[in-house]
């Protein structure tokens, strides 16, 4: 029988978070040899002699060796404190460039919405090599996305976004976890990350059922809701036009600005009067309870494509993490 | 030992009977013993929970128990554990038993409040109980909302009104230890003379009275949101459930340090003693229980670190983190260092102290890994926070509490344990426990979320691996209860300083008269003072 | 005591906590819910809160005379004062019922379109002077318990603890409410 | 217990006073003062427990312990509030919702 001792790497992440995993092993397997040795050495050479009831000399305080064993730690675990922080800086940072995919958790499964607009529950297909960027939000309570291969977790929350990112570098098929208790069937909430060839992906895009992409099911939803009355791209409405709205800086009432990102979005869909636009009335109805977080994260890429893209998405083609067959 | 005396001096055991005697006591010995006999009780229950859990995890399909009652066997295990076993394990047993003692006083400075404690923790108790039986709870110990107050279908009131009553017990228990500490010490018994364990106890106090209220608002908070559908974390309506795992951990991990500093303040006793040396570094040893108290309260947010909290306040939580632990490094070292030059005798409690520190050790660095960023965002949620605490707060407190009851239990009942068999126990103990937990460590690095009750097939021989070492943890567990009990009766008397120990506890008799001292002691030699006890042992005998 | 007034305010500030949150998230919102509770009403009852702490501050000072007659008098002025605190909160309690102010299903905030961040203003201001007002009770409890000892002549100068301990936890509960006044009655006041 | 015992008219000059902070409190929060508004409310708010704490409660005259602790507690509590706000006043600064 085989005992597994260390899980694969399939992200860009894993190699890094590993390297310092290995730093603090080091670091632990040094001071439990040193601690355990001296305990067993001290002991065994300090041990009462049969007949000797005598009281040991005490032994005073050295201020310097405490400093001595106060500062050493602090620096090593200063080193584990920086190198940790930077890996999960660049762990929160997703690149301009990522393929963006949608993940919707509920009890007890994930669903997870491609911008071409596939659909999947508890399967993740993906290409190697690029970068894929999360958004992710939970219909009931608080679940949590987490791939071991790639040595990443993310907490997915009612009622907001979270985000998180990662580069496969192989291809394969990974364990998809659900890391935070969500209730009765918390162990079922399981499901596998298919890592393809950039062909394969292809092929995989190219399959299966659609119902267009997810920009387009939002612009429909966006009429159907009547969104379209009052929101008009020249900005004749009694609203102000989303065109060219995302990314941008929005000037609010009371004076503040508000950067017009995924979440600022939703927000203003389901509670319209927290953020409203500078020299506009508070009218929007809300949304709440008429449309499902599937519905939001639609309108939200169709909002998003009515602002052109700054840059190309990066062709997969050019990235060195070509498929390595397993 | 010394023969037998024909009358034996009437002590708080003797000097009256029936259980109305006990019941309404205000003798803070008899109460730290009802305490004993309570958290012992809720210690069998919560490790029933864990034998089941064990015994499920087996196999991977999940096939002796449903989700459901899975889920409620965790649920009720870490509540059990946690706020009716560790937090008033040392404290409320040892430290109820022995702070009057080694300070010299006839009693805590509020009796009555004392037995209050007592009695809240039973009622608290009995709410869990009473859950228990009526179908469980299966929020998990944290109670994370909005599965908590929304989802949930199962008995989360009780519950949680069992712990706000618990909570009560603790604050009261912490206010009287201060209270006591500040006010009851014997002349010439200034604060640097204190023992360590007096020490530990009082920062673990100032946690108590500090956090404690915060966990009881937090779980009110819950209690009314499931009652009067108040709303305060409901993401529906606005409210923020990152708020709540704020305020959970604002007390809970302080918590772990309720569970821990007094099991170090039992540790300092036990080497010193049995080095017959005073603690190298007394006063850091001193210092570091209160800045393990100060900064146990500023690391609360490494719990969250993927929990949607801002990055930049991650960072700090983990920088403050690691501040934390240079303290615990200090103790670790200097508990070492005094072995240094001493006289050190192998008798049970000192290889209690020797695996304390080894579990202790390795809890310690594991707890760098999750503090960790970078790896944190692996392992959280994963076996290897599983095995992290348990490393902690079962490696260490548990280790601490049968090591300081094997110590002290001379002088709480006057007989000696079988010193053969107890060693064998710490033996078992220690095997045990590494061979249950260490394994989790594997598992959670290669991904292994918690709180699964069914898991992939790959992951099965290390949870083999691990419900192997917790059978032979619970022989190792059992065992002390069997011979401790009959030793009650049948051990040898003990005589009222059996290891040559310092400390104003030994000076009186085991087990001692109802007001601890025919004439209170007055303090003139700095704690640990070996030489000082030759002295008198030798002018007296 | 003073140790146990640590814990209270420990106790009382995780809900402090929770209010500057959501304040600081939803501040219009929160100035428009806070214009309904009646100001004046409020602003009466800090003050008989007040006076109730003067009269008790006098009890304490009669017991460390060893007045007897005046403590007696003085703890009797503080209950009912704190009875009548107690009464025109239930009043205001009252009115929020009747007006649907009361968070849960049939809940209504007129002129908000933000029903949820609504109800957590009054999910808030229920559990927080509710809280406030079971202290009240107790302390009520307390002060009469002290009422009964000192008519039986209990207390005098040498042995007024309990007395002294009963006024610390009057003052404790009314520096709550020195709190929970501005914040809750006093935001934005200007808009309306 | 130290005995120390003020005189009713120290005891009653305190008491005015908080009545008319009250009062005062009340005016002001009419007045839109913007931000000031929440400055100025509790500023008051903690003159009275001030007030409150020192004088009837005799905080003047206890010992210094007692006096280091309530101060202490309002250290921690300022904690508790710090530390919250250092996530959620800093969530959104990534640019990235959830981080």
């Amino acid at each position: 029988m085989k005992i597994p001792l260390f899980p694969e790497q399939a992200s860009t992440f894993a190699p890094d978070v590993d390297h310092l995993y290995f730093y603090l092993v080091a670091v632990s397997v040094f001071f439990t040899i040193l601690i355990f040795a001296s305990i067993f050495f001290l002991a065994i050479k300090y041990r009462k002699r049969a007949g000797n009831d005598g009281v040991p000399k005490a032994v005073h305080t050295g201020i310097a060796l405490e400093i001595v064993w106060s500062v050493i730690p602090f620096g090593l675990s200063m080193v584990m404190f920086g190198w940790g922080a930077e890996i999960f800086f660049r762990e929160s940072r997703p690149p301009q460039n990522a393929l963006s995919i949608y993940v919707v958790a509920k009890q007890w499964m994930w669903k997870l919405e491609h911008m071409e607009g596939q659909r999947e529950i508890n399967e993740l297909h993906i290409p190697v090599g690029r970068p894929i960027r999360l958004t992710m939000t939970s219909e009931d309570v608080i679940h949590s996305f987490y791939v071991p291969a790639f040595r990443t977790k993310q907490d997915v929350v009612p009622g907001r976004y979270s985000t998180t990112w990662f580069t496969p570098t192989q291809t394969g098929k990974y364990h998809l976890f659900c890391a935070e208790y969500c209730g009765t069937k918390h162990s079922g909430m399981t499901g596998w990350v298919y890592v393809l060839s950039p062909e394969d992906y292809q092929d995989w895009l190219s399959g299966g059922k659609k119902t267009g992409t997810l920009a387009e099911r939002g612009e429909k939803l966006f009429n159907d809701l009547a969104c379209s009355n009052c929101h008009k791209p020249d900005n004749s409405g009694r609203c102000p036009t989303l065109v060219n709205v995302f990314g941008s800086n929005v000037k609010l009432v009371g004076g503040t600005t508000a950067k017009a990102d995924e979440a600022y979005i939703r927000e203003s869909i389901l509670r319209p009067d927290a953020k409203v636009v500078f020299g506009y009335q508070p009218l929007m109805p809300t949304f709440q309870g008429q449309v499902t977080e599937e519905d939001v994260l639609e309108l939200v890429e169709y909002v998003k494509s009515l602002t052109p893209k700054p840059l190309a998405p990066a062709p997969a083609a050019d990235n060195k993490a070509q498929a390595s067959n397993r | 030992m010394t023969t037998p005396v024909a009358q034996e001096q009437e002590n708080y055991l003797t000097n009256s009977y029936g259980l109305k005697s006990w019941l309404l006591t205000k003798d803070h010995k008899r109460i730290a013993l009802l305490y004993m006999a309570t958290i012992t009780l809720f210690f069998f229950i919560g490790g029933a929970f864990a034998t089941l859990i064990r015994v499920e995890l087996l196999t991977p399909q999940g096939d002796l128990v449903s989700s459901d009652i899975y889920n409620r066997l965790f649920t009720m295990h870490g509540i059990m554990m946690i706020f009716f076993f560790l937090i008033p394990s040392i404290p409320a047993t040892l430290g109820n038993f022995l702070i009057p003692m080694m300070i010299g006083a006839r009693d805590l400075a509020f009796p009555r409040i004392n037995l209050l404690s007592w009695y809240l923790l039973v009622v608290g108790g009995l709410f869990a109980l009473f859950a228990m039986l009526a179908g469980g709870v299966d929020t998990g110990w944290t109670f994370y909302t909005p599965y908590s107050t929304t989802y949930s279908n199962s008995w989360v009131i009780a519950t949680a009104l069992g712990i706000f009553v618990a909570g009560f017990s603790s604050i009261l228990t912490g206010l009287n230890f201060i209270v006591t500490i500040h006010r009851m010490r014997a002349p010439g018994l200034t604060w640097f003379r204190l023992p360590l364990f007096v020490w530990a106890h009082y920062a673990t106090s100032v946690i108590q009275v500090l956090g404690t209220p915060v966990l009881a608002v937090t779980i009110l908070l819950v209690f009314s949101e499931r009652v009067f559908h108040i709303g305060i974390f409901d993401p529906a309506l606005g409210g923020d459930p990152v708020l709540f795992q704020h305020l959970f951990w604002f007390y809970s991990h302080p918590a772990v340090y309720i569970m821990i500093l007094p099991a170090m303040g039992v540790i300092s006793e036990l080497i010193s003693t049995f080095s017959r040396k005073p603690i190298f570094g007394y006063h850091f040893v001193a210092g570091s229980s209160m800045a393990i108290a100060v900064f146990g309260f500023l690391v609360w947010g490494h719990h969250l670190f993927v929990s949607t909290q801002s990055v930049y306040a991650g960072l700090v939580f983990s920088f403050l983190s690691y501040a934390v632990a240079i303290p615990s490094a200090i103790k670790v070292f200097n508990w070492t260092a005094t072995l240094y030059k001493g006289s050190i005798s192998f008798e049970t409690p000192m290889l209690y102290a020797f695996g304390f520190i080894g579990l202790f050790t390795i809890g310690g660095l594991t707890g760098l890994f999750v503090a960790s960023l970078g790896i944190d965002v692996h392992v959280t949620d994963t076996y290897f926070v599983v095995a992290h605490f348990h490393y902690i707060m079962v490696g260490g407190a548990i280790m601490a509490f049968l090591g300081g009851l094997h110590f002290w239990w001379p002088k709480i009942t006057g007989r000696m344990y079988p010193e053969g068999w107890a060693k064998l126990s710490a033996g078992i103990v220690f095997l045990g426990f590494n061979g249950t937990f260490f394994p989790q460590f594997i598992l959670g690095y290669l991904g292994m979320p918690r709180r699964y009750h069914v898991y992939p097939a790959e992951f099965q021989v290390l949870h083999v691996m691990s419900t192997l070492g917790a059978s032979v943890l619970a022989v190792g567990y059992v065992m002390p209860m069997v011979y401790l009990v009959w030793s009650w009766k049948y051990g040898p008397l003990a005589g009222p300083n059996p290891y040559q120990a310092t400390g104003l506890e030994w000076k009186t008799a085991s087990p001692p008269p109802l007001h601890n001292f025919d004439h209170l002691p007055v303090v003139t030699h700095e704690a640990y003072d070996y030489s000082a006890l030759t002295e008198e042992v030798t002018s007296v005998g | 005591m003073w140790v146990f007034l640590i814990t209270e305010v420990m106790f009382f500030g995780g809900m402090f906590l929770a209010y500057i949150v959501y304040r600081a998230a939803y501040p219009d919102i929160f100035a428009l819910a806070s214009s309904s509770l009646n100001v004046y009403i409020g602003a009466a009852n800090t003050a008989v809160l007040l006076c109730s702490s003067f009269t008790m501050v006098l009890g304490v000072r009669a017991a460390q005379l060893g007045q007897k007659k005046a403590l007696a008098i003085n703890i009797v002025l503080t209950l009912l004062l704190g009875f009548v605190f107690l009464g025109v909160k239930a009043f205001e309690w009252r009115e929020k019922f009747i007006e649907h102010h009361v968070p849960g299903p049939s809940f209504h905030f007129e002129g908000v379109a933000m029903q949820g961040p609504a109800q957590l203003f009054f999910s808030l201001y229920f559990a927080m002077t509710g809280l406030h007002a079971l202290h009240m009770v107790i302390g009520a409890g307390i002060m009469t318990w002290l009422l009964i000892n000192a008519i039986r002549g209990r207390y005098s100068a040498d042995y007024m603890t309990p007395v002294d301990i009963g006024g610390l936890y009057w003052h404790f509960v009314d520096i709550i409410w020195i709190f929970l006044f501005p914040l809750f009655y006093l935001i934005d006041r200007h808009l309306k | 217990m130290t005995q120390h015992i003020d005189s009713v008219k120290t005891y009653a000059v305190i008491w005015i006073s908080l009545l008319i902070l009250t009062g005062v409190t009340t005016a002001v929060a009419f007045v839109d003062l913007g931000p000031f508004s929440v400055i100025v409310a509790l500023s008051i708010a903690v003159v009275k427990m001030m007030l409150v704490a020192l004088f009837f409660m005799h905080l003047r005259h206890s010992g210094k312990v007692t006096q280091l602790a309530m101060a202490a507690t309002v250290l921690w509590l300022g904690i508790m509030v710090a530390f919250t706000f250092a996530d959620v006043a800093t969530r959104g600064w990534m640019g990235v919702p959830g981080r």
